[in-house]
């Protein structure tokens, strides 16, 4: 029981900042004028960055580590 | 004679100058009130300046203040909570604020839109935009509902 | 000397300063003139070094000593700030109270941090293309951070935020610069040299040593203000009591267990 | 055109200064400071710098005030209302 | 027109001395110096302007096509204004050891106060 549950928690968190890193390279994509290989690199890196630094605000914010 | 750049000009001299004034007289709350006015005004004469020199890099200075702005008057809203919460903002000023904020970024924006056209650059300006809405009207609630919290406590 | 004597002194000083700024503004050339030699040539050798924002290459390559200079005041103010505010023996730290925030500004503040994040790291990274560079996106990645104290409390921050590891990344950031100065150094050239291949203009990869220096100061700088505002926040919501003039010391060590 | 947003600008800055230095309580003046710094920045727009507009944004919208704010409430706490109990955080 | 942004950094310098000098609170008189600070950005970028001039950043334009303004006053400024924000925490931090110390944050009554 306790691996399960231990795995959905990891499953929620994974899911969780996947979803930041989407939407957050999007977002640099957006902001940069042209698109190459290096920028896409630059901007993965930056948003799974700013992914986990989404995850943290948030446990800190609410005192839990589970979903909102 | 450059519409843009004439445009940047009047919200400067009929909305930033009257929002310094604003700012140094009067209660504190309307001081407040008057600071995130102009930090919206002048982020949208930020978009405007850059359309007008011709020149799409400027419109990052829009964009960080589309950001900072609301911080900024959040830091207010929390720092000065004591006097603000002992004097809110009234009704009037609270709702002239949520119209200028949720109606003058739109009235900016979309002619630019219009004549930057479509690409990336749209979608850039459509974030700022919309980023800038979002911070005012919560920095709007921020200021002026200091006492209106909900009683129950904060949710998780 | 009264107050009023100061005052006479301050107009007397100050007309006769306004007189010379007044006749110095009309010996200077006149404003929007067009000669400018510095301009020119830091133009031609920014260009000449493939770097697009021409500002970010007299920063970071014609004049990237003084920047380091600079850099270093930046490093001295902080650790002034930290000794000068550190909480001292006569003085307790207690937890902050939790502050009612509407959840509006909750939700807000926990979707705009990560969006300011990104575009502070996004300046950070086009300092050598578009307008911006170390110094502004260190600031706002810096401010990001806080938009959890501003809009929700302190204790937040607190936990996001080990004040240890920041200062750590300030002193990072710091030897970073240097470390890519001696680098020049030992690539046979001059100390803070551009020793790296200039790339193709006006890409993310242009300007040699100038973005990894953009990335050394954009360090240095995010954690010099995180550790700064963090002294000033603890100081302002945390510590207590603490010597009030000659007086107040006996009472305060009195109750202090 | 370009030089009537110097001049427009120019007084905004001229305005907000005098102002800021007018203005004699630390709290009220550190909201005028943030316009002032609105004022410069526009102004370096103006006068075709980026670099120091953004650098000028970043850290006088947020970080001077805060600064300021959190002096004055330290400073504050201890001259008049020394008493434990304070204002809310 | 030639001089008057030379002018007004003047006028923004003499108002913050201004207010340093007869300030009754340390913390205005640190917004003051924070005043007389951005008299000298006005100043460095009015020499630099160039009238029709853009700024010196190509990644949006080609180099050459447009005049620009002078790129080395705006390295200047940008820097300052950073570092300056930074000595003006550590001033308050002085200002806030002060009121530690003697309890009193106007400059007169420390002027009184010996040791």
């Amino acid at each position: 029981m306790a691996r399960t549950v231990a795995g959905s928690a990891a499953l929620r968190v994974t899911a969780e900042v996947v979803g930041w890193w989407a939407v957050l390279t999007g977002l640099w994509l957006v902001l940069i004028s042209r698109v190459d290989l290096l920028e896409w690199v630059v901007g993965s890196c930056a948003s799974l960055l700013a992914a986990f630094g989404a995850r943290a605000a948030r446990v800190a914010a609410t005192g839990r580590s589970g979903s909102a | 004679m450059n519409g843009w750049l004439l445009a940047a000009a009047v919200v400067l001299a009929l909305g930033v100058a009257p929002a310094l004034w604003g700012a140094t007289t009067g209660p504190l709350r309307r001081r407040v009130v008057a600071q995130n006015v102009a930090a919206l005004l002048v982020c949208l004469v930020m978009l405007l300046l850059a359309q007008g020199y011709a020149r799409p890099s400027y419109i990052d200075l829009g964009l960080v203040l589309a950001v900072l702005g609301p911080a900024g008057t959040l830091v207010y809203a929390r720092l000065l909570a004591a006097e603000l919460a002992a004097d809110p903002p009234t009704a009037r000023v609270t709702r002239a604020m949520t119209v200028l904020s949720a109606a003058a970024p739109p009235l900016v924006v979309l002619p630019l839109c219009v004549a930057t056209g479509p690409g990336r650059s749209l979608v850039k300006l459509l974030l700022i935009g919309a980023l800038l809405t979002a911070g005012n009207t919560i920095s709007g609630r921020a200021v002026s509902g200091t006492t209106s919290l909900p009683r129950e406590a904060h949710d998780g | 000397m009264s107050r009023k004597a100061r005052l006479w002194l301050l107009a007397v000083g100050g007309i006769g300063v306004a007189v010379l700024l007044a006749c110095a503004a009309f010996d200077l050339p006149g404003f929007g003139g067009t000669s400018h030699p510095y301009g020119e040539r830091a133009v031609r050798s920014a260009l000449a070094r493939h770097t697009a924002n021409v500002i970010s290459s007299v920063n970071f390559d014609q004049r990237a000593f003084d920047t380091l200079g600079e850099e270093s005041i930046l490093f001295a103010a902080v650790l002034g700030t930290v000794v000068l505010l550190r909480e001292t023996r006569d003085e307790h730290s207690e937890p902050p109270e939790t502050v009612r925030v509407d959840p509006h500004v909750r939700r807000y503040a926990l979707i705009a941090l990560p969006v300011t994040l990104l575009i502070g790291l996004y300046i950070i990274a086009h300092g050598q293309l578009s307008p911006g560079g170390g110094f502004q996106g260190g600031v706002i990645v810096a401010t990001a951070l806080h938009l959890l104290y501003i809009a929700i409390d302190y204790k937040a921050l607190e936990r996001i935020r080990p004040a240890a590891a920041y200062a750590i990344a300030d002193a990072a950031g710091e030897a970073a610069y240097v470390l890519l100065g001696t680098a020049g150094l030992l690539a046979g050239s001059v100390f803070l040299a551009n020793f790296l291949p200039y790339g193709t203009f006006n890409t993310l990869s242009s300007g040699g040593t100038v973005p990894l220096l953009n990335a050394a100061i954009g360090v240095e700088v995010a954690g010099a203000t995180v550790v700064l505002l963090a002294r000033f926040l603890d100081q302002a919501l945390e510590i207590e009591g603490g010597g009030t003039g000659g007086t107040g010391r006996q009472d305060e060590e009195a109750n202090r267990s | 055109m370009a030089d009537l947003l110097v001049v427009l600008a120019l007084t905004l800055v001229v305005a907000a200064a005098t102002a800021a230095v007018l203005t004699r309580d630390p709290a009220r003046q550190a909201l005028v400071l943030a316009l002032l710094g609105l004022a410069l920045a526009v102004l370096f727009t103006a006068l075709q710098s980026p670099d120091v507009a953004l650098s000028q944004l970043a850290v006088g919208s947020a970080l001077t005030p805060l600064m300021l704010l959190l002096t004055v409430r330290k400073v504050r706490g201890r001259g008049h209302r020394g008493g434990r109990k304070r204002g809310r955080a | 027109m030639s001089v008057l942004p030379y002018l007004a950094a003047g006028w923004v310098f003499l108002v913050g001395c201004y207010g340093l000098a007869t300030s009754r609170n340390l913390i205005h008189a640190v917004g003051c110096l924070s005043v007389c600070q951005s008299s000298t950005y006005v100043l460095l970028l009015a020499v630099g302007y160039r009238r029709g001039g853009t700024a010196p950043v190509f990644s949006d334009i080609a180099p050459g096509s447009r005049p620009v303004v002078d790129p080395v006053v705006q390295a200047l400024v940008l820097t300052d204004v950073v570092v300056g924000a930074t000595v003006t925490a550590l001033l308050l931090a002085l200002v806030i050891q002060t009121a530690k110390r003697h309890g009193t944050v106007d400059p007169d009554e420390l002027s009184e106060l010996r040791g």
